[in-house]
This record gives structure tokens, C-alpha cells and sequence, in this order.
């Protein structure tokens, strides 16, 4: 059974997709940054701050209980989004960098000492770098990598001897640069077998596929709202329950605790004792609108979608442009999503994205927050243009059109 | 809408003016336990006394609004005599009446609110209202998880 | 020269004061735990993300400029606002207690060893313990208290001697709980006497007085925008340039970096140092927009109008409620603010306010995140009515007429 | 509304195609420093040689941009053969027309576009056009912080 996805439906959702920029309709090609919010989830922001607002967790009158109402129904929401056993597996942060950051602070500090071994791959966005460079540079464990191959994908021939010592592997489900979609349930199994834990950065996954966390059986899985059709200001951390009951808090301040006193304090339960101070509480009832709103498409159609999208951006591109243009990252749909870096002649990927702007055309030109990937790839920057459910085949003609012209700026 | 009259039974007044069981035990040979709803800092002891696989005596010690302080009361009168695992089965049942399901943003009843008691809850039933309180549930479930805790200290 | 306050045509900025509860107008008294948002904030959110949702400081398209723009536009204008030298000085993070915890953190782990004393009041909100408190359990850091006297003030009889040793003063500018109001300048200076840095948490501050942190001469300052008619999931840190720079990352990730390798990672500069991963921009726009909706009201006549109506509450309840009622804190509008923690006959708070819900008048029960100040009063919890712009002395009457109300219910 | 010919003028269009002083000196005597542009991954080198109090020879190495190439292309040519103080002044100028003030929303130029050149940076004004692209600054800015730094070495 598949559905099937109305793009102009959709596309009519999104109020910024209705805009022009430089007298042109605006072709949103930047996703993988942060996609586009349809009304359905601003009228949920509205409502929120024009019906229910007040602070959560702490009030007995009405509107505090509707909005600690909101913000559980999200909770539960997000945990049936992703296959969580339960409600209470599901920790709101700010963002999946923060996320990340929990799990190296709280489970990392913890769990891992000089030695120890933290297995990434090459292909990881800062934020699923950095934090742990960090517990490396403060406490000598060691940071490994899994290599990157030519074809953009994860080279696991030397995996074993990688494997050996690690204690977690933390890996993208998606790449934020290639689109690679490396086999996750595999990789938690091989790290599980040598008993390491897997932390999974869905963050360019779970807006663009049906999620199961249970199906990959993975140990923490992160993601961010503002990927998916949700507001700036929320991420989710998804970790098993068994491991959050056993870490100790990360952030302290209000609503963590069990009880505070001169001498010291006790800290709250799973997932309180990890949600310090105000939560994004707007953000969090937004979110849960942008859930209802993708889970109204279905996962399935949206990923259907941009399958189909992705071929003809893969074909298209490759007629017209012929051997001037590079995709970095696996070239057939089948392994990889609709996230395209591209190197087109020798121009610099934001002069690139420069000129695409006369267009309209939104792709961003950077390293994209994988700077040792870059080094692989042997460039500073690439272009990059990502799909999303709104885009469309005219949007795919429109960066082709607007690449050719580039080409004669830069050529004069 | 709910009203006050749904959440401040004529019963639950009663256990809050004139609490059941209030006091402590002897520890040991009582066990007792001490919990907390962080939300609000009310606070509650719970001494359980098990003679011969017996709840013999139950007190309950601590501060709390109404809600607790009635909900801890009628706990103690529902599971005095019972064995720990009577005991056990009663706070599985309150707990079941307590748990809230999906409830929207206006506020409508849950489900649970409209079922039969199935579980012979008796004068407990009157703390079925408080459901439609979310927020007021752990003030009402605080004596009961630390039932849940002491009877964790007893055997059988 | 004195700005009048129009606080009808304030009221009617607020969406939400417009609907009821329980068939009754709202009489909203929780400003304490988190403001209302005038349609002015909602408006800026709504542009955001119709207008410019991109995501900043990466993008060379036009819409992704904008949103850059927009932040920093923020950021000067926060700076401004609370009298900060330097624009770079405002860092901003998900709440105040994230900011507490990021100098905690990053100031105090590079800082603070065993022995070293943080010297806090005893009437802290739980943000500005927790963070140091798991410093104490950490790595032996002491923490001590400032007492807290009977009349509700800060109790600086034996200071001399606290301020032994001390490397950190923690203190709050405004009582959550008492409406107290420190003497912040002359205990910036004590500290700064003995070679301690002074943190303000001016959470409760900010959003109803004037603010200079020039003039405090203190060296942090934390506050939140939910409490200051800005959206949720945005905070503040105001560090000092030089302490700023020298301080380590805290979140690691995105945006925070001068370069990641596979052998480590250089921080940025300040603030970017400290911004790690997608911000909340729509929130700091949001936030922008709240700082121009006080500033066109003015802050003078905020705090003038917050004044005359706490003189007002103070002397209606007395008059109509007499010994039946308790205030907690200072009992004169000129050292108080506007939050008055209730005690009546011995309703529990919990109760107490579920009852004045049924007359629409929202009234916070609990510890209020102070459990070591409620110690001292000696309760579990209190009863909080807290005034804001919007209030006016209609509101004032309606939370008597509930509190006699409730008298009579629980007295049946 | 700004558009591509406020950026690419022509003659930064033609120092990006034809850099001028590119490649390395010999470290020592010739002093390096190296920039990064975090946002975008752009690096680059500055190689600096001052002989009796003057700049000597300026090279500059690494990847970017046409904004940041061009751009390093024109401050090599504006600075050599200056002294370090000279050069330093040139600096302040350029990172002053480079500072933006308040942009509204709608991306209106800012004051400083306006203004008449008070600085006589010559060739190097045809960058002024950058700062009507917020985002490009820091390309255009990138070679003159690097410069600062190597500067930051040498004496006077
Ligand atoms: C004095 C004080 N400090 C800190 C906070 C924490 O603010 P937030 O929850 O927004 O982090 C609050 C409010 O809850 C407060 O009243
Ligand atoms: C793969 C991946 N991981 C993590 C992140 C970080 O997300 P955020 O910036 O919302 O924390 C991103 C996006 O920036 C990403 O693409």
C-alpha cells in the first residue's frame, strides 16, 4: 500500500514557500539546515501562547494543567513517532546538539574513562563530535573513526579491529552531507556484540522516514524539532529506559530534583531529572503539531517522495550539467537521501550559492559542520541542496537553471 | 468542565479534617518510609507495622493538601489487615484509577473517568475526580508510592 | 519625569487576558513563574517563520541573512537593554538556568577546586543552587549561605566572616518567593572586596525594573525571556569580555568551533563559543521583539506601576483579610517587588489555589523552586500572587474576593 | 534590494581570477599567520616579510571564496611596501567600512554604504558593496583578520 503525497497540497501548507525573494518565487532547497514550518504548526504556537500559556509541572489552576497536559501529550506522541516502549524514554533538550552533549556529560562521564574508546564515524556532524573531543581532551579516552570510502559510504573492512575496546559507537543515521544512510541495526548489533552501547544521531533520519527505535534496538537515538517541521528550540533525546534511570543529572536547576536542602539535593525521576528550569514549552506543543502533521502524510509517502524526487534530481542534474558537476556521496536512491553536495566547476560553493539566490534558489554552501569529512572529500565547502515533502520537480528545474547561469557568471 | 465538587468530595473533607492512622511507629520493628511530590514539597511517612503476614498497623506522618493528606488517610483504613500482597493489589488498582490517558488541551474527561469500578475500590472511589486535575494526581498517589516503597522493605 | 502606564490599553495587548476560565474573565497572578505575551512578540514569531525561517550564520541566501540580521539585531538589543558594554558580553542560551549551569560549568570547573567557596543567599531559586551544589558533590566545592532574617531580608550581620575565602557570589536580584529586592551594588562590592566575582540572577529583575549591569559592576547575570513577555526556550547570559574569553566551551557541537579535525577541536570566539548547535532563533527574535514592547512602555513606568499596585494589595489585603492572612517578606512596597507569597488560616496553598481557579484567578501553590528558603518560613509551600504590567487593581480585588471565597469552602 | 553587482564588481571578479601575491615566504625570516573562516570551512595564509621597518613582501596561501580571495588579493597590494603602523591604519579602515550597524529585517543598507570614502582605500572600496550581504562579511574580513594576527608578530 502506498500513499501517495499531494506536494502541492502540501506545499500550499507552508506559509514562507508562498514568498519571492529578488522578484522570484523562492525555491527552499536547505532542509538539511532546517525545513519550513507548515500554519498547522504556527497555529498550535498561537494557540498555546493565546489560550493556555503559563509554566509548567507546578500549577493547580486550569491553564497550568492544560499546558502540562500539552506538553506530556507530546511526550507520548514523539514516543509513538519513534517505536519508544515508553513515554518516559523521551527527554526534551533545545536542540540534538544538546542531546549529544547529555548523554557525554551524564552517561560519558559516568561510563568512560582514560582508554576508553568512543567509535564515530568520519561522516559526523560537529555535534556528534565535539562533545566527545571534549571528554577526550578532559579525561584521556580515546576517539576513533570509521572511515569514509570513495563511493560515500562507511568502509566497515577493518571494523572489527575498530571495535576492539570501544565502549560506544555513535553514529548518523543519515548523513548531513553524502545522504549515505548507513545500515544502523547492523552497526548496533556489531557494537553490542563486543558490549558497546550505540547512540544513533537521527537527526537528518526521523524527519524524512518511518522511525523504530526498537527495530534498531540502538541504546540512545537523538533528533531536532526544527528539522521536521517543528519550531526552533526543542530536540528529543531517546535513550533506554534502564540506562536514563541509571545516569545522573546533567543540568541542574528547577524541576530536576526530588528535594533541594543546605546540604545537598536528590534528584527527580526519569525524565524529569533531566529537563532543568522552563522547558521550551511552546516549542514542545509545536513540535507535537509538526508530528501530527507528518504522521497525517505518513512517513512512508513522504520517504516515497522524496525517493522519487531524489532520482530525478540525480538524473536532471547529470543531463544538463553533464562531467561539470560532482555529487559527492552515493549515486543511486536505493542508499542514500535527498541530501545533494554538490562541486560545480571550480566555483567556490558560496559564490555558487550567491548567484543561486538571484534565482531564488535556497542551497547552502559550507563545510556543513563536518569538517573532518571535508578533509575526505578534499574540499573546504561543497553546495548543498536538500529535499524536503514541499519540494517538487519545478524546484529541482529551478536549481538546475539557476546552476547553469551560474556558470556563465563565473565564466565571463 | 470539572468543578471543585468533583475533585472535593464530601468524603475526601471528611478524611482531611479528621485524618485515619495519623502518627508514627516504633522503627524498628515498624518500617517506614518518607516521600516526596517535588512539585510542591509536600511530604509524607508512611510506618507500615507486618505481624504474622499482617498489615497489624499503618501511620501516616507528614504535611500535605488536602488531596494527599484524605488520599494517605483512606489508604491507611483500606489496607490495614490486608497481607502485603493485598496490600499490593490495592495500590495496583488506585494506581490504574489514577493514571491518566490522553487527555486534549480542553481538558475533557479521560476514559478511565467514566468506567465502572471494576476493583471494589469502596470509599477510594472518591478520588476519582481528581483525574480530571492532572496536576493534583501526585499530590493523591503521594502516600501511595510510599506504600509502594515501604512495602518494598517487607517480605511475602 | 514620570511615564504613566495605560494599563487598559496594556491589557488588551494580551491575547490571553482575554479569555475565561470557568465562565469567569482570567485574573492572571503568575507572572512570577512565566509572563504573558503581548501579540507584538507573537506577531515577530509568526514573520519568523512566514518571512525568514532559515537557519543563521551559515547560509548566503537571502532569507538565511535575514534571520542572521535578525539575531544579531537581538543580541544588540538584549546588550543594550541591560546596559552591557559590549554586544559579543550576551550569550544566549535555552533558559536561565542553562545559562547558571554554563557558568558553572565552564567558569566554575576551570576555576573552582576542592576547598574553593561559593557564597549563594538562602533564598535562591533551585537554578542558582543545583549548579553549584553539583560542583560541591563533584569535586569538594563548599557552599555556603547567606541567611535570611525574619523581616524577609537578607541577613548580612555576619557577611565578613561568610565572605571568607569565597570565590563566587550567587545571588538573586529579586526574590521568586519574597519579592525581596538585595542590595546588589553594595554586595557586588563586598565580594569584589575579598577578590569574589559576583553572579547575578536577575530572573526576577529584569522583566519589571530598569537594569544596568555597568552600574552593579557584577561579572554574570542570568535572565530568562518566558519571564519577561518574550517566548519560552530562550535565556540570557551577560558574562564580562574578559572572563567570557577566557573561559572553555561548555556545549560542544555546531557553530561553537574554529575548526574540528580528527584530532580535536579549536573553539570559536566569543559568544559563538558558547552558541553550540542550531539556536532558538525564532525565540530570540521572539525576545527582541518583548525587549521594544517594554522599552516603548519603559521600564520606569513598569516598575512604577508594579509599585503602586503591590502598595495596593498589600493594603487591601490587610484591611479585608486582616490576621487570617500571612505575607511573607518585606511589608513595604519601597524594598519588595510585586510578588507576595499568601498563607490563609491554614488552607494548604495546593487547595487554596485550586479554589481561586474556579474564580479564574491563577495563583501559583508549591516551594516555588526555594525548598531551603521554604525551611526557613517554615512551610511546605505558599500561596504566590505575582503582578505584572498588565495588572491592574480590579485584578488585585478579584484575588480577594476568591481568597474570602475560599475561606468559607474549606470552613463548611 | 541588493543584487549580484554590488558584490562581484568588476574588479574584485578580476583579483579573484588573477590573485595577486599568492604563494608561501620562508618561515623564518618571514613571519605566518592563518585564518579560518568557522562558518564555511574558507582558510587562509598571510606570509609576511618586514625589512627595515617596511613591508617587504606579502604572500598569501590557501582556499575561499572569490569575496575572500579577492579580497586578500587587494590588502596584499594595499599594504605593501607600508610600515606596520601604515598598514595597521589601512586595517582599521577597511574593518570599519566593513562594520555593519543595525539592518532591518528587509535588508535595507545600512548608513555606512552611504557614506563618502573617508579613507581613500582606493580599489579596496569596491568591497563596500559587501557589507549589503551580512553573511560575506566575514569572507571579505578573513585575509584582514589574518593580517591583524601576523601583524600581532612583528614589531612597531
Ligand atoms: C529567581 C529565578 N531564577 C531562575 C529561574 C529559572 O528560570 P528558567 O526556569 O527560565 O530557567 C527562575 C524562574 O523559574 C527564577 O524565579
Ligand atoms: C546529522 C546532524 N546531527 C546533528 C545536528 C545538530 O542539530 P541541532 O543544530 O538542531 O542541534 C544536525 C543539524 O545541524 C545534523 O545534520
Amino acid at each position: 500500500m502506498t500513499t501517495i503525497l499531494d506536494v502541492a497540497a502540501v506545499k500550499a501548507d507552508f506559509p514562507l514557500l508562498k514568498r519571492e525573494v529578488h522578484g522570484r518565487p523562492i525555491v527552499y532547497l536547505d532542509s538539511a539546515a532546517t525545513s519550513q514550518k507548515p500554519h498547522q504548526v504556527l497555529d498550535a504556537l498561537n494557540r498555546y501562547y493565546e489560550e493556555i500559556n503559563a509554566n509548567i509541572h507546578r500549577g493547580a489552576y486550569h491553564i497550568a494543567e492544560q499546558a502540562t497536559t500539552a506538553v506530556e501529550d507530546s511526550r507520548a506522541a514523539l514516543a509513538r513517532f519513534v517505536g519508544a516502549p515508553e513515554t518516559t524514554e523521551i527527554v526534551f533538550a533545545k536542540n540534538a546538539t544538546e542531546a549529544i552533549n547529555l548523554v557525554a556529560h551524564s552517561w560519558g562521564r559516568t561510563n568512560l574513562d582514560s582508554g576508553d574508546i568512543v567509535l564515530l564515524s568520519a561522516m559526523e556532524h560537529h555535534a556528534n563530535i565535539v562533545p566527545w573531543q571534549q571528554l577526550a581532551a578532559e579525561r584521556g579516552v580515546e576517539v576513533r573513526w570509521i572511515p569514509v570510502g570513495d563511493d560515500g559510504h562507511l568502509d566497515f573492512s577493518d571494523l572489527d579491529r575498530l571495535l576492539d575496546g570501544v565502549r560506544l559507537v555513535a553514529v548518523s543515521a543519515a548523513s548531513n552531507v553524502l545522504g549515505t544512510l548507513p545500515p544502523i541495526r547492523w552497526i548496533v548489533e556489531a557494537a553490542h556484540a563486543v558490549g558497546a552501547l550505540c547512540l544513533v544521531d537521527a537527526s537528518q533520519w526521523v524527519p524524512h522516514q518511518p522511525t523504530d527505535v526498537t527495530a534498531w534496538n540502538c541504546d540512545f537515538v537523538v533528533f531536532t524539532g526544527h528539522k521536521m517541521c517543528g519550531p526552533t528550540g526543542v530536540g528529543v533525546l531517546w535513550g533506554r529506559s534502564d540506562l536514563l534511570n541509571a545516569m545522573p543529572p546533567f543540568l541542574g536547576g528547577g524541576s530536576m530534583i526530588r528535594n533541594v536542602t543546605f546540604d545537598g539535593f536528590k534528584p527527580a525521576e526519569v525524565p524529569a531529572r533531566f529537563e532543568a528550569g522552563t522547558q521550551p514549552i511552546a516549542e514542545i506543543i509545536g513540535l507535537h503539531a509538526a508530528v501530527k502533521y507528518l504522521e497525517a502524510i505518513g512517513m512512508e509517502a513522504i520517504r516515497d517522495h522524496e525517493r522519487d524526487l531524489t532520482a530525478y534530481a540525480l538524473q536532471t542534474l547529470s543531463e544538463r550539467l553533464g562531467d561539470d558537476l560532482t555529487i559527492h556521496g552515493p549515486n543511486t536512491v536505493e542508499d542514500r537521501g535527498g541530501t545533494l553536495s554538490l562541486a560545480y566547476r571550480d566555483i567556490h560553493p558560496h559564490d555558487l550559492s550567491q548567484v543561486l539566490d538571484q534565482h531564488g534558489v535556497c542551497v547552502r554552501a559550507g563545510h556543513h559542520c563536518a569538517k573532518p569529512l571535508m578533509t575526505i572529500l578534499g574540499v573546504n565547502a561543497t553546495a548543498r541542496a536538500s529535499l524536503y515533502l514541499y519540494n517538487d520537480k519545478a524546484d529541482v528545474d529551478a536549481l538546475v537553471d539557476a546552476l547553469v547561469d551560474a556558470g556563465e557568471f563565473f565564466a565571463l | 468542565m470539572a468543578g471543585l465538587e468533583d475533585l472535593y468530595r464530601e468524603i475526601i473533607l471528611d478524611h482531611y479534617r479528621n485524618p485515619r492512622n495519623r502518627g508514627e511507629l516504633e522503627v524498628p520493628p515498624a518500617k517506614v518510609a518518607e516521600g516526596f511530590n517535588p512539585l510542591c514539597g509536600d511530604e509524607i511517612q508512611v510506618y507500615l507495622m507486618v505481624t504474622d503476614g499482617m498489615i497489624s498497623d499503618i501511620r501516616i506522618g507528614g504535611q500535605g493538601c488536602s488531596i494527599s493528606q484524605s488520599s494517605a488517610s483512606m489508604m491507611s483504613t483500606a489496607v490495614v489487615g490486608q497481607t502485603p500482597g493485598e496490600a499490593r493489589e490495592v495500590l495496583r488498582s488506585f494506581k490504574e484509577m489514577m493514571s491518566i490517558h490522553e487527555h486534549g488541551l480542553d481538558g475533557e474527561a479521560s476514559p478511565s473517568d467514566q468506567r465502572p469500578d471494576p476493583s471494589g475500590l469502596g470509599d477510594l472511589e472518591a478520588l476519582r475526580g481528581v483525574v480530571k486535575f492532572p496536576v493534583r494526581i501526585k499530590c493523591a498517589t503521594l502516600g501511595w508510592n510510599t506504600l509502594d516503597q515501604v512495602l518494598g522493605q517487607v517480605d511475602g
